[in-house]
């Protein structure tokens, strides 16, 4: 069988799903919950550049290009904003992050 | 001279004048009671103005008079106007608002400039609400009276005075939203909110069936109708006498206007529908809060069960469609708003004297009060409706009028005119008749002469409009003809 | 002097006296306002007789004077004006008189009481509403008065405003007129409804054409002028206290004396003959409200008359026989004889505003004391009054000779109802001879209550002392001004302390420092009226029979009591002789009983009393109409209105409604404030969730 | 075609393996290195998609700055990782099943790409590959600079805003930490170098 | 085309990037000079403004920035809004021992990102627009690190934004791949008549990542508690500016590349705009915190622009324009009051603070009065007319029943507002209250004179530029 688009589509999907599925799992790890996020944008990416390789279109590479670049400034404001909370905190558990609810 | 801006607006020129008061005025005292005689004159000379509107207004013509236009957004305008209908409730309210101011005098000791302040501005909202002619511009005028009144409510309100004005708000908010959703249909389908010319838009029957509904839900609340009326005991319970009388006597009859204004003439043919469940709904209300009334403890709780059992009879004449039934309605509104007025006053004499409105705190007080009681029972009778009171001429009217459309309807409703005795007899003699027992009541007062200035005119309009109702028909005749004639075109009547 | 004018003077003087005496009483003294009061009520009782003279032998026209407009309203028109035809001229020297006497009579009666102007406004008041109800030209001026008369009804029964049972007495009179005005107001739409219109002249010209004419209702179909005049009699029934609306008669004897004679038995309380008769034109095309009139009015006049052989308070016996006596008048206005009713209101008016002010003047004699069982023997010590009860009695109970027609005014007046009843049936009237056996019944039991009274009270021995009375009249003080800090007992307090200050008490014959109680003769205001009124009780019929049933009837009414064509009653030329001297029979055999039972055999009444027969009791209960109104009415209001207000009101609307909602509402909140966890992967979850609901929602609905 | 299958699954494979175990792994540390061997995976199909460049820049970014940064953070918040394990199960079952639902969902829908997706050769610059005579960097270097210009500028904008983010949520001056100002030192006067005091007899010197 | 004629569409852009990076130079260099700063920063977003004004509509960036008559309207919304954030902000900071230069620079490049996303044409700039502004509101919400709220606040944004972009991105990539194309004009050729399931997928992927955005529910969860956390004047600033950008952008998105699939999108919007005003509804009746509160209310708000959106008519986005920015009006001023509170020094954020503020602070309460009947969507107050507009709109477009949902909705809402107002009115006081900045008292009483009786006169030239920005848009 020929390796197609839906294929590449498909472990996307799946990849975008324990993504998502890693946020509401790891109840205390926001590390993690960062990670999870980093493998969702990983599954745009792979999507973006199958179709792209499909559509035989730059624009799908050049648009994962910008998905890395700001990925990458979203991972270094979200780690920022960790050391921030863990000075105040001096712990990370998602489960401390509850001053606020209701 | 845009005289009916000048009449709604008039009164804001106190609000300013009230605040410069407050704010460079030298003593928080002294410049309330100047405040006090500011907001007098200010509403004084509101009534003279609507004096004189009556005077130049031309009863041959039914159709919308000093007309003011200008345009607004979203193709809607800043429209006022009067007909023969509107004109009385404009009276009324500037009528009764220096009442109220003086009412207030010296019962209102804390917050005063607040006090008159709401008032005030309350006074232009309402007689904007009777001149309005566009349909956001009305609910504007319409919307925002509740504000003032929620402030009256809760700031000078009673114990619970905080549920009660929630309830009012609340109440009353839910039945106008549903109104303003109409209107915009309105607006959106017929492509004006101008309301003359709305009136003689004509909307498909299935159109006017939701509308009528929404409306209605905006109306009954505001009459109130059973069964939404429990906000009104709460509300008249709670707020302090002038506020309670602002709310029996002017704003109950601004769902009594719009029933007039938009029901009928707009949706004739639901109207014409649903005139079976008004009529079920008003002789529910005249029967069942008649005898609610009837076993209240608290004085103000029972003038304001009246109150909605009265309002019953209102709605009925409206409804009939017919000539006897609208004059009737209106009379009614009109003469309720002065007699519940007083009777809330009266209520408010003892309150102010002795701080409780137990009907069983009382007893005797003819002993001290001989003026006040031949008072007390002048508006007594006048809400039971006696002829030579204004009270009748509106009762026997509506129920004319709806006995020719639904017999039954004007069978029970016709009972209230015994409960009415009922309940308002017992009051009556509860609390001014018999012996004086109550040692606290020993040293009471009479009637001051402030007291009597304020009722004075009351006593006047009462009687007048007992004996000479002709003076209003002259009025309203030739624009509630023309209200009749359409509506009974349109049903095919 | 223009008719006009005069009559105007007529109806808005008592309102000035009023006006006057209501308003500034306080400023002018109580001197100065029942002169006034009583000075209009004078000028308007000599205009009236110079009206009536007039119409009766000056050839007067009927007119009417229009003042203003009252309310028009389509074809809804009512005017303020006056109406003046043969039976407002009768009303009006009935109204005007007996109101005038009343007054001055008042001057001696109410001589100690602390708020003399307010009592005579209302007296005035009053005059004025009953003069607008009977110059009434539409039905609205008519109701005007008819509510009228029942607001001075209410305000004279609770004139003594610190007596529970007199404040509770005006209640009932007012609750039970009004029941009867429900009515009154749905006859009057249903008239309007019928005819379109409300204002005599023109509705009745309508009438004839309009027989026949059906209206459906609850399945059935009735004649409209029928349901239009029972639903008007229904009025009638309330105002003239009719069987089933009678009960708040008896109370209302709460009130003063005087304002029982006025009120309760000469004026308000003929009303309601009044206006059937005057709306003749109509009943007389109404025969189911016809027979219904003649039922009810029978059944009033021997209900009363049974209930007042029992009772013991004498003013409570006279207001019976007031509500038996307009029984009469109802079903002789049933059976067409509305002259015949006419005539005996008229004479009924003398008579019994004679009785209830000559039992005023015992009531007064006795230190206010009404109970006759604690009468006895006081002809030495009030002699006028005597005098003139007995000359009331011998009226009402319609003693004469009926050979030769002469007689006392009742004579006249109730032997041509009775006649005119066993004649109605004659013609084929369906309740006339049921009418006319309860007539005959009715004037026997009369007889006797009527002697009853007089000779418990003025016969026999005295079963009072001095010193009872003594403990009565300071009782009497205290039953009026329970509280002993009160301003009026103060008065009152004062005024007894100090008698000789008190000019009032000059005439009096108690109080005067000798310690000595004993019953004593009204003063020379309270002796006028009886007097006055005595000579109505033995001439009015004597003197006016022949206009008013007589065989000048025509010409006196002109027209105001109308007969339909077919129906002819009224004249009793052609009873058998038995009928024309039954009731004379049956009055006879009343006075030998009461006679036999109060004065021979003295006693023998309290002793049937005391036995408490089967039918004693139920008479003597008033045949339990106040136990049944109360467990029924009331009960049902008092329980309704609790429950609508706390079950309605407070559990179903409030409870499901706003409080409900607002509560259901913070709940609903309180669930997603909960959602709100604070927790990071919650809210990653729920977001989640809306995504895939969405996304399944999408693959559902719009799968290509 | 047998060998890039192969290669595809392989790789796609430990790339979700990998994935899965970034998300359940014990310790994070583990779960950065899981990270790295996805993206590695995820690099090698971009490989086999033609994207060289994006692979490169996927190594060299996520794996040399990205997960390093991680790596860094992770241990540099010293953090007792063991509890932060609890309640992993708890959520499992729901979470599971959302996922499921949302992983169809998106794979039926990927499936539809074939007959409901796009015809090749749509708007946009073409691509590198098989019908290009460009390589996959050449291609992207001439249209980064100037069809996406806005792009790119808009992105080193973003960059920017993540420096300042970082250093502002994160740089702090020590308050009791003395630095050298040489300005400070090269405009030292007597006059404010110098303090005079005339002590009293018994007293100290207010320093 | 050169790049100078691209950029003769960029002009506000430029402006803000050019003077994004002045500033920061200038504030690395001089540390002190906050103050300068600041009012450059605000200085530069009116000239952005007037710049957007005045621009030249068109095309640029081959379709990634569009300049029309919808962008003018939202980027002058945005940049005044933005503007004003400043001197809110700034002195807030200073006050509780934060200074620094960088807060006007970040809310620059936020209001860059704002600017971008009203503009966008295509998925990359919606992308980085969405991103930009996004990072820079990550570090604002958690920028008084030294409060544990705020941090934890960022990171709860932070976090829960990440997850939302990458919904986002998966969306725009399916969009991408399916479309084959990421400009929305070529976007709406493949979505033709008739959109196709993956396109449909990526929208509704789209429409849940701009619905965290707008804080719409269920995509709201993070709006109470970080409401609640960030600095007050930043809650001002974010509850604002980025609502209206990113609205603009749905509407962008939905109305330019999406008309087609207009009736599956209007039930998404109708849905998403109904849950959210029973949540914000609901759920604001048992808050206690203002901040909260608000949230909710901002919440239920969105709503009802959303509902004006899903009537999915040139009327509908008129209204959402209109109603956004008068409700960007009173939530500036409503946080401006918040932040101009302050007892003893601790920030009044409970309702029960503000028992009795009309005798303590008349100015200010009253202010707060009107808000909250403004919000309440009472007459004759902005949030009235913005209401009209949005229910007009959704009535004629035949939405009814939705119309009559939400405005019960609003009478359950109302039940806080009035809660409000009857702290502030009916209770006494409990406490004294310090004396209020002059900046932040001034921007609550300057809005609450817009919200009545400003605006009475406003409607009538805001609603012709609401109408022709609407039509810029390609719907009926």
């Amino acid at each position: 069988m020929t390796i197609g688009l839906a294929h590449y589509l498909a472990v996307a999907a799946i990849l975008f799903t324990i993504g998502v599925f890693g946020i509401f799992v790891n109840r205390k790890n926001i590390i993690v919950i960062l990670m999870s996020v980093e493998l969702m944008l990983l599954a745009v990416n792979i999507n973006l550049v199958a179709f792209s390789a499909y559509l035989g279109n730059l624009t799908g590479q050049i648009f994962a290009m910008f998905v890395l670049t700001v990925a990458a400034a979203e991972a270094a404001v979200g780690l920022a904003i960790l050391v921030t909370f863990f000075r105040n905190r001096g712990d990370i558990a998602v489960d401390d992050a509850s001053m606020m609810k209701g | 001279m845009p005289l009916l801006s000048l009449i709604t607006y008039a009164p804001l020129a106190g609000v300013v004048a009230i605040l410069a008061l407050k704010l460079f005025g030298q003593s928080e005292a002294k410049s309330a009671e100047a405040s006090k005689w500011v907001a007098l004159v200010v509403t004084l000379v509101t009534l003279a103005l609507s004096v004189l509107l009556v005077v130049q207004y031309d009863p041959a013509n039914p159709g919308f008079q000093f007309m003011e236009e200008a345009p607004w957004f979203m193709g809607l305008s800043y429209r006022m106007g009067v007909d023969g209908i509107s004109i009385l409730f404009v009276l009324l309210t500037a009528f009764l608002m220096p009442i109220c101011i003086a009412a207030s005098w010296t019962s209102i000791d804390k917050r005063v400039h607040e006090y008159l302040i709401a008032f005030l501005v309350l006074e232009t909202l309402v007689i904007g609400v009777f001149c309005a002619l566009d349909l956001v511009l009305f609910y504007i005028f319409f919307e925002f009276g509740l504000v003032p009144m929620f402030l009256i409510i809760g700031i000078w309100g009673g114990q619970r005075r905080v549920y009660a004005a929630f309830k009012f708000f609340l109440y009353t908010l839910l039945g106008s939203v549903l109104m303003l959703a109409a209107i915009l249909f309105m607006i959106g389908s017929s492509g004006t909110s101008s309301i003359p010319e709305l009136m003689t838009y004509h909307f498909s029957p299935q159109a006017q069936t939701w509308l009528w509904l929404a409306f209605f839900a905006s109306f009954a609340v505001k009459m109130p109708m059973w069964p939404v009326h429990t906000w009104l005991p709460d509300a008249h319970v709670e707020a302090p006498t002038a506020g309670s009388v602002i709310l029996a006597g002017i704003l109950l009859k601004m769902g009594g206007y719009g029933f007039l204004r938009f029901s009928l003439p707009m949706f004739p043919n639901a109207s014409d529908y649903f005139a079976p469940l008004v009529f079920a709904l008003s002789v529910i209300a005249v029967i069942y809060t008649s005898l609610v009334a009837f076993r209240q403890t608290d004085a103000k709780k029972l003038i304001a069960y009246s109150s909605v059992a009265h309002m019953g009879l209102v709605t009925m004449g409206i409804f009939s469609g017919n000539v006897e039934g609208e004059q009737g309605a209106i009379y009614q509104m009109l003469s309720h708003g002065v007699i519940s007025g007083a009777l809330f006053l009266c209520v408010g004499v003892i309150y102010d004297r002795m701080h409780t409105r137990e009907i069983k705190f009382y007893g005797g007080l003819v002993t001290r009060m001989p003026l006040y009681a031949a008072v007390f029972m002048l508006f007594t009778m006048g809400n039971v409706g006696l002829p030579g009171t204004s009270g009748f001429v509106g009762e026997i009217l509506s129920m004319t009028g709806v006995y020719q459309v639904s017999t039954w309807t004007a069978l029970l409703a016709a009972t209230g005119v015994i409960l009415s005795a009922v309940y308002m007899l017992t009051l009556y003699r509860a609390v001014v008749f018999g012996p004086l027992t109550n040692p606290k009541l020993a040293a009471i007062e009479d009637l001051n002469w402030r007291e009597v200035a304020i009722f004075a005119p009351l006593i006047l309009s009462t009687l007048y409009m007992g004996v000479q109702p002709n003076s209003v028909f002259n009025l309203t005749s030739a624009s509630v003809d023309q209200l009749v004639r359409v509506y009974q075109a349109a049903i095919g009547g | 002097m223009d008719p006009k004018l005069l009559v105007t003077v007529i109806l808005f003087g008592p309102l000035i006296g009023a006006a006057v005496a209501g308003l500034f009483g306080k400023r002018i003294g109580d001197k100065a306002s029942m002169t006034v009061t009583t000075g209009f009520l004078f000028l308007s009782a000599i205009l009236s007789w110079v009206v009536f003279s007039q119409w009766t032998w000056g050839g007067l026209e009927p007119f009417t004077v229009t003042y203003a407009p009252f309310i028009h309203v389509g074809n809804f028109i009512s005017n303020w004006s006056f109406r003046l035809d043969g039976l407002s001229a009768v009303m009006l020297v009935v109204v005007t008189t007996v109101s005038s006497l009343v007054h001055l009579y008042s001057w001696g009666y109410m001589a100690d009481d602390p708020s003399k102007p307010r009592f005579f406004a209302y007296l005035s008041l009053f005059t004025f509403a009953m003069l607008s109800l009977i110059s009434a030209a539409d039905f609205m001026q008519l109701f005007f008065g008819w509510e009228g008369v029942g607001l001075a009804s209410y305000l004279l029964i609770g004139f003594w405003h610190h007596k529970a049972t007199a404040n509770a007495a005006s209640i009932k009179a007012f609750v039970v007129n009004r029941v009867g005005d429900f009515g009154f107001a749905l006859g009057i739409m249903t008239a309007y409804w019928a005819f379109g219109t409300i204002e005599f002249a023109k509705l009745f010209p309508l009438i004839q054409a309009s027989v026949g004419q059906g209206w459906d209702f609850a399945g059935g179909r009735f004649s409209l002028i029928d349901l239009t005049c029972f639903l008007l009699f229904i009025g009638a029934m309330g105002k003239s206290a009719q069987f089933f609306l009678h009960t708040w008669l008896p109370d209302a004897m709460e009130g003063p004396t005087p304002v029982s004679a006025l009120i309760h038995a000469a004026t308000m309380v003929t009303a309601g003959v009044y206006m059937v008769c005057l709306l003749s034109p109509m009943f007389e095309y109404a025969p189911v409200a016809k027979n219904i009139v003649t039922v009810i009015g029978a059944v009033t006049a021997l209900f009363a008359a049974t209930v007042g052989l029992t009772q013991n308070d004498i003013k409570r016996v006279i207001a019976y026989s007031t509500c038996s006596q307009l029984g009469y008048m109802f079903f002789a206005a049933g059976v067409g004889a509305y002259q015949a009713a006419m005539f005996h209101l008229f004479t009924h008016a003398f008579f019994k505003a004679l009785l209830f002010l000559g039992a005023g003047s015992v009531i007064h004699g006795m230190a206010h004391e009404q109970d006759m069982r604690r009468y006895g023997a006081l002809q030495k010590y009030l002699p006028i009054t005597y005098a003139v009860m007995t000359i009331g009695t011998i009226a009402i109970t319609g003693l004469g000779i009926p050979g030769i027609e002469i007689g006392f005014a009742g004579f006249y007046s109730k032997d041509a109802i009775i006649h005119a009843a066993y004649e109605a049936g004659g013609a084929g009237h369906p309740l006339g001879y049921f009418a006319f056996f309860i007539g005959i019944l009715v004037a026997g039991l009369t007889a006797f209550y009527s002697w009853r009274v007089a000779f418990f009270t003025f016969n026999g021995h005295a079963r009072w002392t001095p010193e009872d009375l003594e403990h009565h009249w300071h009782n009497r003080d205290h039953a009026h001004d329970a509280v002993h800090d009160d301003h009026a007992h103060a008065a009152a307090a004062e005024s007894h302390s100090e008698p000789e200050t008190d000019h009032g008490h000059a005439d009096h014959g108690h109080g005067q420092g000798h310690g000595e109680y004993k019953p004593h003769e009204s003063p020379w205001t309270m002796r006028i009226p009886l007097l006055v009124l005595s000579l109505g009780a033995i001439f009015a019929g004597f003197l006016f029979h022949h206009q008013f049933i007589g065989e000048h009837n025509a010409e006196f009414w002109r027209g105001a009591i109308f007969h339909a064509p077919v129906e002819h009653a009224g004249a009793e030329h052609h009873a058998p002789l038995w009928v024309v001297w039954a009731p004379l029979v049956v009055s006879v055999g009343g006075l030998l009983v009461a006679a036999y039972m109060y004065i021979w055999r003295e006693g023998l009444g309290a002793k049937l009393a005391a036995n408490q027969g089967l039918l004693y009791v139920f008479f003597y209960n008033k045949w339990f109409f106040d136990e049944i109104y109360n467990a029924t009415f009331v009960r049902a209001a008092k329980f309704l209105g609790d429950l609508f207000w706390k079950g309605g009101d407070q559990k179903i609307i409030d409870g499901l409604g706003p409080d409900g909602v607002s509560a259901l509402s913070v709940e609903v909140g309180k669930g997603a404030g909960r959602l709100q966890s604070g927790y990071v992967y919650h809210y990653a979850f729920v977001m989640l969730l809306g995504v895939a609901g969405l996304l399944t929602y999408a693959l559902w609905a719009w799968a290509v | 075609m047998a060998l890039q299958a192969i290669a595809f699954y392989l790789m796609a494979a430990v790339t979700v393996a990998a994935g899965f175990c970034v998300v359940s792994a014990r310790n994070p540390v583990h779960s950065v290195l899981w990270l790295i061997l996805a993206f590695f995976s995820a690099a090698g199909l971009f490989v086999l998609l033609g994207a060289e460049f994006l692979a490169m820049l996927l190594v060299v970014v996520y794996v040399g700055a990205v997960a390093v940064l991680f790596l860094f953070v992770v241990m540099m918040l010293d953090v007792d990782f063991a509890s932060l394990r609890q309640g992993f199960a708890r959520y499992m079952p729901i979470g599971l099943l959302i996922a499921a639902v949302l992983a169809v969902e998106m794979v039926v829908v990927a499936t539809t790409v074939s007959t409901q997706g796009a015809a090749k050769h749509s708007p946009g610059p073409a691509a590198s590959g098989t019908d290009s005579a460009l390589s996959n960097a050449e291609a992207i270097g001439r249209v980064l600079y100037t069809d996406y210009i806005y792009f790119f500028q808009a992105a080193g904008l973003v960059l920017l805003v993540a420096m300042i983010g970082a250093i502002v949520l994160t740089l702090r001056h020590k308050p009791g930490v003395k630095r050298q100002i040489i300005m400070n030192q090269v405009l030292r006067t007597p006059a404010t170098g110098m303090k005079l005091v005339n002590p009293k007899q018994g007293e100290g010197i207010d320093a | 085309m050169t790049i100078s004629t691209h950029l003769a569409y960029a002009y506000p852009e430029v402006i803000l990037a050019l003077g994004a990076l002045a500033l920061l130079v200038i504030g690395a260099f001089a540390p002190k000079q906050t103050t300068l700063v600041g009012g450059a920063s605000v200085l530069v977003l009116l000239a952005a403004a007037v710049a957007s004004a005045t621009q030249p509509f068109g095309v640029a960036f081959s379709g990634a920035l569009v300049s029309d008559a919808a962008a003018t309207f939202a980027k002058v919304a945005i940049y005044i809004a933005s503007a004003v954030a400043i001197p809110l902000g700034q002195p807030w900071f200073e006050r509780r021992g934060v200074k620094n230069f960088e807060f006007p620079v970040l809310i620059l490049l936020a209001a860059l990102g704002m600017g971008m996303m009203a503009s966008s044409g295509d998925l990359i700039s919606l992308y980085v627009g969405v991103e930009l502004h996004s990072l820079a509101l990550y570090v604002l919400a958690a920028m008084h690190r030294d409060n544990a709220k705020a941090s934890e606040a960022g990171l709860k944004y932070f976090v829960l934004g990440a997850l939302s972009s990458g919904l986002l991105l998966y969306g725009a990539s399916l969009i991408y791949g399916f479309a084959g194309s990421t400009a929305f004009s070529d976007i709406a050729v493949a979505a033709g008549d008739k959109a196709n399931t993956g396109l449909l997928f990526g929208l509704i992927f789209l429409i849940c990542g701009l619905g965290f955005k707008v804080s719409a529910a269920p995509f709201h969860m993070w709006t109470p508690d970080v409401y609640e956390g960030a600095p007050t004047p930043v809650v001002a600033f974010f509850a604002a500016a980025p609502k209206l950008a990113a609205m603009v952008l749905f509407a962008r998105v939905l109305a330019d590349g999406f008309a087609g699939a207009a009736g599956q999108w209007q039930q998404v919007l109708m849905a998403l705009a109904l849950i959210s005003v029973a949540v914000g509804a609901f759920a604001g009746l048992v808050q206690k915190n203002l901040k909260r509160l608000w949230a909710y209310s901002s919440i239920a708000n969105v709503g009802y622009a959303l509902l004006g959106l899903a009537s999915g008519t040139s009327e509908g986005v008129q209204a959402m324009l209109v109603f956004m920015v008068l409700y960007m009006i009173d939530v500036t001023g409503f946080f401006a009051c918040l932040a101009a509170l302050s007892r003893g020094g601790r920030s009044m954020e409970t309702i029960d603070d503000m028992a009795g503020l009309i005798k303590e602070r008349p100015g200010i309460a009253l202010a707060m009065t009107v808000f909250s009947l403004s919000a309440l969507g009472l007459p004759p107050f902005s949030g009235f007319f913005a209401k009209i507009f949005v229910f007009k709109a959704a009535i004629d477009a035949g939405l009814w029943g939705p119309a009559v949902l939400g405005l019960v909705g609003s009478v359950v809402a109302a039940f806080y507002y009035l809660r409000l107002i009857k702290v502030m009115w009916f209770d006494g006081s409990v406490g004294v209250t310090d004396k209020p900045p002059v900046e932040a008292k001034t921007i609550a009483i300057a809005t609450a004179l817009f919200a009545f009786p400003v605006v009475i006169v406003a409607l009538v030239w805001l609603n012709p530029l609401a109408e022709r920005a609407a039509h810029a848009f390609g719907l009926a």
